[in-house]
């Protein structure tokens, strides 16, 4: 690795998330809620993320992850405790919120197709000015885990691979010196291939930046992700170590509805339980 | 109480059909006493115009369909009804039903075009048809529209019944059957299996099509029938004015449709009906108040707001958009739910500060 | 569910073979009643949707799998007609109906529920049923002007009934919970009794404990109303006590298409599903 | 053929008048999906901004027009500040703020200055005439002309060369998308009302030259022809209004000219009847 990105203590992150996690979680959300159009989205979801390594945000389609993160990005009406750092959030327009340090690669890649690369990338750029917030842009760093980037600086975005836009996105949160990185579904869509290219630049930037990753992979989240919250129904309904989990093909299997270890794999049907015990099992070390 | 709350239309039928018979005064509200011709000419406006927003709401509010040329079809149904009488020298009621028929074919013919379009593309369509109308009418061919002056209805070939100002009533009853009939139908209509279409298209258009049913010759339907209300209006407006002019047909007209409806409540029964008769009402009123001594004794910044009605009007649209969106006919509810949010929250003081695994909804 | 309807269907039991259900299946039909040639769709030149070809025979029920943004929904959107295919053939009872519009193909017998849809999200519960009922009837039922619209009283009462939404008959679709609103995507769909049905991720948002109830409904339209069924869903349990067959999508193109069993046991399949490729 | 000449001038000038008002539409609907009704109410401040200054503050012509556009581009920013931006959340009660302001100021303008038509002030510079090709041809066409094509390069160069040019491209495409990146697009839909507020009243000062008065309808008169452009364009490409602007304004004047009074307006109403139906998204094919 020749990266330019600083070397971490730990060796992989699983580990740095366990050794830090006595540590103040960096993301604090508390009784996060969301109201859209009357309908209740979200009614109360709490969430850390490590201050270090990736923390991941699981549950199956519809329980709510995709909006819990759009809520910490103030994209949707929200109400709730959203702390980075000790500073609230939840009562910031989204621009503000970004300011504080956050890099959002959101679930549908939100790569402008009628700008070019380039562009896409320029946009990103905070703290030109002042050079205060977001330092100065990075474009070794993100040229160097994205060199084809660099070829096709001049080509619209909308005519790149989703592999390619995917490395657009991600690579404007590394443009600037983020807290946090939030990144919604980054293999959304992608070949195998471009799968594991994606998970190892993650587990790059997660040395430097703390990741929230949300993800169905979870194999990709197995690999990655020290700690992991659960959402079901719009709450919070696990909170805990990742490994631990997966490994609880029963739990795993209530709380994200597919075996753990065999996705494809039948195994017995659930005993049918009249309600779903709300497991949260805080990692104290 | 509550069953008596609901025979309030029929009270207010009985109330507005012997009105003319009533010398109540109503001071600040109309000039004369209530059944004085002045008054009844006002109110007769008013209600023309509580119809017509509410005929124009069939497609704004029931279909969601925002045309920006409902008064191309107002003017139709005016025109046509006067030229009938002047040029083809048709007696009144052939030359209404020949102007109601005009506006029906045409709002099928533009119906079907415009509706080819969805969205925005569909707004702007019907205004640029407006426009042409509005334009021809002005442009005067052949001498036969009478271009900025209009033409007066003839008074040889109009019911003697229906002539001078001593039948007033007779006009103002005509508009109050109007209106009656104009609630009546949209009423019927969005009631029935066809209303409930519309709805679904309003909601969710695509959705409709998944069910097998294709959008496009209902929306045709609406348009046709809203048209067709609006050109019968235009009847009324020849009767109740004696002629035909071309602000009729402007873009200014069918904006102030919209200004009516949104207004009184946009998709709500009785909205759009309040919406028109309370902007006709400060209409007139406010250009009286233009012209009284009171208003010309005031410093210039502040007569010349108040002598323009369409200034005030327009602020005072704006302001509702503000302040009351949804129209004055959803504000009780509003009030309600304002209400009924501060004894739950009051109540929910308590759940929500005991943190609890919750119940999935 | 308690309804006379489901009560007539055997309990559900996990032993119960999907090979079974398979045979059973495959000597109901008779001429395809759904098939693709070759059905691909393009946007701007990239690829969505690639080179999908498959037959459903009569009373079949086909489960959907494979990664979020695989083109499991975008399949279900051409199928229906919702995105134009820009190459390969669709037919619908042996009828051509690739060029056809979303209300044709509706018209011909295919009924479908959406991923994410509240459908009309002002209307009544009740309402929907009637709008889906009148439809049924054909557009002439909804060409009427002063009829009273309310008809169908006796199959909105066994509709709701039959999914669970009587108490709320008249909630505004869109203040329902996400599991209610996939029960009235069943009941429209119910109403509507298509031949065919596409269900998109019917168990989305649903609560675990909703889910026997919704799969037992899913099971008595297949089985007692012998409808096709073609369904996206990624509960695993759901699908294995259903589907005759697995389809699994990847990368827009369809890699497996088989017996339950047969996919699982497929090393490409596992590959791609597990993304074991790390 | 000198006919021609003059019409097709004429054509252009009114194209060019389009086109300073349906530029500031095509970006503000774009970016933020307000079609603004108000924006014949800015073409009108303009132009009364300009006449006031010309023929009652007896200012030269030269200093009354870039004070009328100075006006018009304030009236925008206030506008934008004090309706459009505490209805963010609501957008359709933005478009109906702005039906309210399109009702509004043309009523006071009529109120302050009446609802005659008042002589425009012509620098003598701009009256006379120029021959082209034998044809002779008002001055004020070409002033049009240049404006419009100095627009359309600024513009072209503010969205392709500045960094709010590249945050209103990507906002027109996305905007939550672009807030998420740090950026307060609330400052480009300022902007954006600035620049077509600054615009629409410069077209409201040329149009002074162009009809030799100025009334208060005028602006809502233009602004339909405006709308027409910016759907006929594909709404949000100032490129699309520009090459719109052209074939209106030509076809208004050819068909008024060769087929009678009032038919030109209608044959731009057929025009684009005809294209929404043929390409319902519009010449570049970009209708939200």
């Amino acid at each position: 690795m020749t990266s330019s990105l600083p070397s971490s203590p730990s060796s992989t992150p699983r580990a740095a998330a366990s050794t830090s996690s006595a540590l103040e979680p960096l993301l604090s959300v508390r009784d996060l809620r969301v109201v859209i159009d009357g309908l209740h989205i979200l009614h109360g979801v709490d969430l850390d993320v490590a201050p270090a390594g990736v923390t991941a945000l699981l549950g199956r389609n519809g329980a709510g992850k995709t909006t819990t993160v759009k809520a910490v990005m103030g994209l949707v009406p929200r109400t709730g405790s959203v702390r980075l750092a000790g500073a609230e959030l939840s009562s910031l327009p989204t621009h503000l919120v970004v300011r504080h340090g956050i890099g959002y690669a959101p679930e549908d890649r939100g790569i402008f197709a009628g700008l070019t690369v380039a562009e896409n990338l320029r946009l990103a750029e905070r703290g030109a000015r002042g050079g205060e917030e977001g330092g100065e842009p990075d474009y070794a760093l993100v040229h160097e885990l994205f060199p084809e980037l660099k070829q096709r600086a001049g080509q619209l975005a909308g005519t790149l691979s989703g592999g390619q836009q995917q490395m657009v996105a991600i690579g404007r949160t590394l443009l600037n010196r983020n807290r946090l990185i939030i990144a919604d579904e980054p293999t959304k869509g992608l070949a195998p291939k471009i799968v594991s290219e994606v998970a190892e630049v993650l587990a790059r930037a997660a040395e430097a930046v703390p990741v929230l990753l949300v993800e169905q992979n979870l194999a990709l989240v197995r690999r990655l992700a020290g700690t992991c919250a659960v959402l079901a129904d719009g709450r919070t309904a696990h909170r805990g170590d990742t490994a631990e989990l997966l490994a609880d093909e029963e739990a795993a299997r209530r709380l994200l509805g597919v075996g753990s270890r065999h996705p494809l794999a039948g195994g017995p049907r659930p005993a049918a339980s009249p309600a779903t015990p709300v497991v949260t099992t805080e990692v104290k070390p | 109480m509550h069953r008596a709350l609901r025979w309030w239309p029929i009270a207010l039928l009985i109330t507005l059909l012997v009105a003319p018979y009533s010398a109540l005064p109503v001071p600040g509200l109309l000039d004369g006493p209530l059944g004085s011709p002045g008054s009844l000419q006002l109110l007769a406006l008013c209600l023309l115009y509580g119809a017509l927003a509410t005929g124009y709401d069939l497609l704004l509010g029931r279909t969601g369909l925002l045309s920006f040329g409902h008064a191309l079809y107002f003017a139709t149904g005016l025109y046509a009804t006067d030229l009938g009488m002047l040029e083809l020298r048709l007696p009144f009621a052939v030359a209404a039903v020949f102007g109601v028929s005009c506006t029906v074919l045409l709002a099928l013919l533009l119906g079907s075009v415009s509706l080819r379009v969805t969205g925005i593309g569909f707004s702007m369509v019907t205004l640029a048809f407006a426009q042409a109308g509005s334009i021809l009418v002005q442009r005067n061919p052949g001498g036969v529209t009478g271009g900025e002056e209009g033409r007066s209805a003839p008074a040889d070939l109009l019911p003697s019944g229906l002539l001078g100002i001593e039948n007033t009533a007779n006009l103002y009853w005509i508009a109050v059957g109007y209106l009656v009939l104009t609630v009546a139908t949209v009423h019927w209509a969005v009631n029935s299996p066809i209303g409930r279409v519309w709805e679904g298209i309003k909601e969710n258009e695509r959705r409709v099509e998944v069910l097998g049913l294709r959008p496009y010759g209902y929306k045709v339907v609406a348009f046709v029938l809203s048209g067709a209300l609006a050109g019968l209006g235009g009847v009324v407006y020849l009767l109740l004015t004696g002629g035909a002019t071309p602000q009729a047909a402007t873009s200014d007209a069918t904006l102030a449709l919209l200004v009516m409806v949104v207004l009184g409540g946009s998709g709500t029964r009785w909205g759009p009906l309040l919406g028109g008769v309370l902007y006709t009402w400060a209409g007139h009123r406010l250009g009286d108040l233009a012209n009284s001594t009171a208003v010309a004794d005031l410093p210039a910044a502040l007569r010349v707001p108040l002598s323009q009605p369409l200034f005030l009007l327009g602020a005072l649209f704006v302001a509702v958009v503000y302040l009351l969106p949804g129209g004055l006919a959803r504000l009780p509810a509003r009030v309600r739910v304002a209400r009924s949010a501060r004894t739950v929250r009051a109540s929910a003081g308590v759940r929500t500060a005991r943190p609890t695994g919750g119940t999935p909804a | 569910m308690p309804t006379a309807r489901t009560a007539s269907t055997p309990a559900v039991s996990p032993a119960l073979s999907p090979d079974g259900s398979s045979v059973a299946s495959s000597s109901r039909s008779s001429s395809p009643v759904l098939s693709l040639d070759g059905l691909g769709w393009s946007v701007r030149g990239v690829p969505i949707v690639e080179d999908v070809s498959f037959s459903v025979g009569e009373g079949e029920f086909i489960a959907f799998i494979g990664p979020n943004g695989a083109g499991k929904t975008s399949l279900f959107n051409l199928i229906s007609g919702i995105y134009p295919a820009t190459r390969g053939r669709l037919q619908l009872d042996g009828a051509d109906v690739t060029t056809e519009t979303v209300h044709a193909r509706a018209r011909r017998g295919l009924g479908r529920t959406f991923q994410t849809s509240s459908l009309w999200p002002g209307m009544t519960v009740a309402d929907h049923v009637r709008l889906a009922a009148q439809a049924a009837a054909g557009p002439r039922a909804s060409y009427r002007l002063w009829r009273r619209a309310d008809r169908y009283e006796e199959q909105l009462a066994d509709t709701l009934h039959r999914t669970d939404l009587t108490h709320r008959a008249d909630a505004p679709a869109g203040a329902l919970s996400h599991g209610e609103k996939r029960k009235l995507e069943l009941a429209v769909l119910l109403v509507s009794d298509p031949r065919l049905i596409l269900l998109d991720e019917p168990m989305a948002g649903v609560s675990a404990e909703e889910v026997p109830a919704l799969t037992e409904l899913i099971r008595s339209v297949h089985r007692d109303l012998g409808r096709t069924v073609l369904m996206v869903e990624h509960h695993m349990d759901v699908l294995l006590g259903l589907a005759d067959r697995l389809a699994v999508m990847h990368h827009g193109t369809l890699l497996a298409l088989d017996t339950p069993e047969a996919v699982m046991a497929d090393p490409t399949v596992q590959q791609a599903y597990l993304g074991e490729a790390l | 053929m000198d006919t021609v000449v003059l019409l097709f001038c004429t054509g252009l000038g009114l194209g060019a008048l389009y086109f300073l008002v349906a530029s500031g539409l095509s970006l503000i609907f774009g970016l933020m999906d307000v079609l603004n009704f108000a924006h014949g109410a800015l073409l009108s401040i303009g132009a009364y901004a300009t006449w006031w200054a010309g023929a009652e503050a007896g200012l030269s012509f030269w200093l009354a027009v870039p004070f009328g556009t100075l006006v018009g581009t304030v009236a925008a920013v206030l506008l934008e500040l004090f309706l459009i931006r505490p209805l963010y959340s609501r957008p359709r009660d933005q478009i109906l703020a702005t039906v309210g302001v399109g009702l509004a100021v043309p009523a006071l303008l009529m109120g302050i200055w009446g609802a005659d038509a008042r002589p425009f002030p012509q620098p003598a510079l701009l009256s006379g005439t120029w021959h082209v090709f034998g044809a002779t041809v008002p001055v004020n066409r070409f002033v049009l002309v240049a404006a419009a094509v100095l627009l359309l390069l600024t513009l072209r160069l503010f969205l392709a060369r500045t960094r709010y040019g590249l945050i209103v491209r990507a906002g027109v495409e996305d905007r939550a998308m672009v807030t998420a990146l740090g950026i307060d697009v609330r400052r480009a839909f300022t902007l954006v009302f600035a620049i077509g507020g600054a615009a629409a009243a410069l077209g409201g000062a040329l149009g002074g030259l162009y009809f030799g008065s100025v009334n208060p309808g005028q602006g809502t008169g233009l602004l339909i022809f405006a709308f027409v452009v910016v759907v006929m364009g594909g709404m949000g490409s100032v490129t699309g209004a520009a090459a719109a602007s052209v074939g209106v304004g030509l076809v208004q004047q050819f068909a008024n000219y060769y087929t009678g009074a009032g038919l030109g307006d209608l044959s731009v109403v057929v025009l684009l009847a005809v294209l929404l139906l043929v390409r319902p998204r519009g010449l570049t094919g970009r209708l939200a």
